[in-house]
């Protein structure tokens, strides 16, 4: 196959120079649309260290979590890290690094990183602590602060269908972070619930095109849902 | 009578408008989804990507990867769009989203609002709570208006960490609704059997009380 | 209806509103995705001294170039306005203030525009002209310069389908600068080839939810090439 | 001899790589095209909005809404995305297009180029070609060595106002390949026939001459 063949067999092949002290970028909302079989092969690597970079934390013992069980994250860049106990306490016990980022910023500072632009001034956080040491300026008589964008020695997504170059295809709100974390990685890797070949997605509804993505790989993990709500009929 | 939950939400669905965008935040403000009037519609935005939010599933329905802001299993309606978090937060920032209704612990008279962070209590985050605050135009914010000991949470200055600095002219709380404007809380209406006293006693900010102060009224 | 109807008869109700001197933003590339209908019923109006925000300004009886024939453009935002001879004209006669704009740039400052982004840094421009009179500065050792975002008072959008809630699908390349137009306008009107019910789209497919969409309406112009090249058989 | 514009389109593509995506400026670049070693494949971007760009069409797949950035009429290949033209230009200033060929009026041993305006003819803009110099990495300049005056187009510092500052380490011209580093241009190989001293009389800016340059060998 092509240089564009992108899909790899394993997730060990996935996240090959995965290394102790990357930063990982990590698409999901909750545990809506994360990348968990990456996050299980990084849990099996026991890579050290790591800062991520997500909306969330994950659950004790699914997501994100399971790297804080086996402590194997030293920093959190997160807009929102409750339903944890595990992250709690390592906080609490200063074995874990927190920079809390709000949410739109953070989606924002990933979509940046991936287009190339370093910093961008929001009115998010003007007059809060998460305006503290950043520039303040005002356009058109409101204020804003300077946020900087962020990127990932890898980036980890999850995708309902990708195809062999690596243009992605979200399901519903599982979307989220996703299209901007797969920006925002040196190497992102894309776990897709199918693979298909190069031709079989129409190309104006691609929501993250190959370019962005370095490896594919098929993923298997269950879906798990935080809050189930229903409406009883 | 202050007024319960469900009132406040209901007084706070008045301010709706037909083909109204509206972002409702977790809590008490969920609850106005509940008393949109019959004759108008409106779409309800869900920071995590969606546009269109429907109710909760049926048990056929649930999907895992449809869920909202505050995590929970939902629908989308008939029109509705589907998005990256960075589109999601574009409209809000970019002031497309008409109407927000939120909650918090203070709001001051300066516009101030905090409601992330409770110092000595865990840190949880902030979650998408400063981007809804300082992107919406029209924002009101629904909460008691003191808080279990009788401290009043309307205030000359907040107290606790802010979650957005001038951005808040409108305050509905159990007791009254009030407009904030020129440093001070405008009574504009007070809840049924509530007295303008009552209000005056539980308001630590400046509060200034026109001739015209009107009384709620439910059915 | 509802208020969500956005769905105009024609396209003097599309464009009520628009007023001498206001700045009007169009998508289209070239003559590709133009909203010609919508320029033609400026045109008619004959509103005057207009800003125009558009990659291209169209050429001589097409495109935005109707606009420049009927002299009621005063200023034009725009990366390359080659192909057209009478903007030549009123240009070097001074009857034309020009602004040019990086590509890049103008699309990422009609987004940011829309997106409430009051400036970004961007590399695109540093050391040339187009740096004049803005802040440097450098992140990470490189040197990047502040541009402000554009918003217009109405944004003109060529659509391929649009629903009554003004959600829009776009055909090919004829997406190009419309989706970013359609978030920079305070008033944002859509032509659009096919116009259907809510729900006939499918959510997660949409390249401009409705929210930027205050009118829509049918177009029915002809569709014209700038270059037509053919591969022979 | 110096190249022909076919050889200098054949010389470039020596550069590709088997994956690459690639931007092609208007002009001879667009020629690398046809220049595409068989045992690899690229994909070649348009800044308009097209990932994957194919030949031209024919008459009966004429499209007035597939265009490239040259607003020519196109296909699109198997595999091809296609995207708004700020997601065009994020792949551009991201660093995510791997290869990109332009022309240019000027190149100076600073790395900067020239290549959209002369003053006094009229301006028509810069189009995509300050943001593809600014925000790739892989950046190849093809142009003629010297005007058809005989004057220089290598600069120890341009003479038009440039199109982007210290952006460009290669250039390919009829005469040479060079690499600029250290404020100086580094003649790497040569046109067949054509003598070191051919390319040091038209190069204006500072030439290095290593000792291991090599002559160009073509079919």
């Amino acid at each position: 196959m092509s240089g564009f063949n992108k899909v790899v067999d394993s997730f060990e092949a996935a996240l090959e120079g995965v290394e102790d002290g990357m930063t990982l970028v990590s698409g999901g909302f909750g545990l809506c649309g994360i990348p968990q079989d990456l996050i299980n092969e990084i849990a099996r690597r026991g890579t050290k260290n790591l800062t991520v970079v997500s909306n969330n934390c994950g659950v004790d013992e699914w997501g994100l979590g399971v790297l804080l069980v086996n402590k194997q994250v030293a920093k959190a860049i997160s807009s929102y890290v409750g339903e944890n106990k595990e992250f709690e306490r390592q906080y609490l016990e200063g074995e874990l690094e927190l920079t809390l980022t709000p949410q739109g910023t953070l989606a924002e500072k990933l979509r940046a990183g991936g287009a190339g632009i370093p910093a961008f001034y929001t009115a998010t956080g003007y007059g809060t602590v998460v305006a503290e040491g950043k520039d303040v300026r005002a356009f058109n008589g409101k204020k804003y602060i300077l946020e900087e964008s962020i990127t990932g020695d890898f980036a980890l997504v999850h995708a309902k269908i990708a195809d062999h170059y690596g243009n992605c295809i979200y399901n519903a709100t599982a979307q989220n972070f996703n299209p901007c974390a797969a920006m925002a990685g040196k190497i992102t890797v894309v776990e897709a619930e199918e693979i298909v070949a190069p031709g079989e997605l129409d190309p104006s509804q691609i929501h993250t095109p190959g370019i962005y993505v370095q490896r594919v790989v098929q993923s298997k993990a269950e879906k798990r849902i935080e809050f189930r709500t229903i409406t009883e009929v | 009578m202050p007024l319960t939950r469900e009132q406040m939400a209901e007084r706070v669905a008045r301010e709706l408008q037909d083909g109204y965008y509206v972002n409702l935040g977790i809590g008490i403000p969920t609850l106005v989804a509940n008393y949109i009037p019959d004759d108008i519609e409106v779409m309800l935005h869900s920071e995590n990507g969606l546009l269109g939010m429907g109710p909760f599933p049926t048990e056929d329905q649930v999907d895992p990867d449809m869920v909202n802001a505050g995590k929970q299993t939902v629908t989308a309606t008939t029109g509705a769009s589907i998005f990256s978090s960075a589109d999601a937060f574009a409209m809000i920032r970019g002031g497309h989203v008409d109407f927000t209704v939120l909650g918090a612990f203070e709001v001051d008279t300066q516009g101030n609002i905090a409601s992330w962070m409770i110092p000595g209590k865990l840190v949880k985050g902030m979650g998408g709570a400063m981007d809804l605050v300082a992107g919406a135009d029209n924002i009101i914010v629904i909460m008691t208006h003191a808080d279990k000991h009788g401290n009043s949470k309307l205030l000359g200055e907040c107290t606790l960490p802010l979650t957005g600095a001038g951005c808040i002219s409108k305050v509905l709380t159990d007791l009254a609704y009030m407009e904030i404007a020129d440093g001070a809380f405008i009574l504009k209406e007070t809840a049924p059997g509530v007295s303008i006293e009552d209000v005056q006693e539980k308001t630590a900010g400046k509060l200034i009380v026109p001739n015209d102060v009107v009384e709620m009224v439910f059915d």
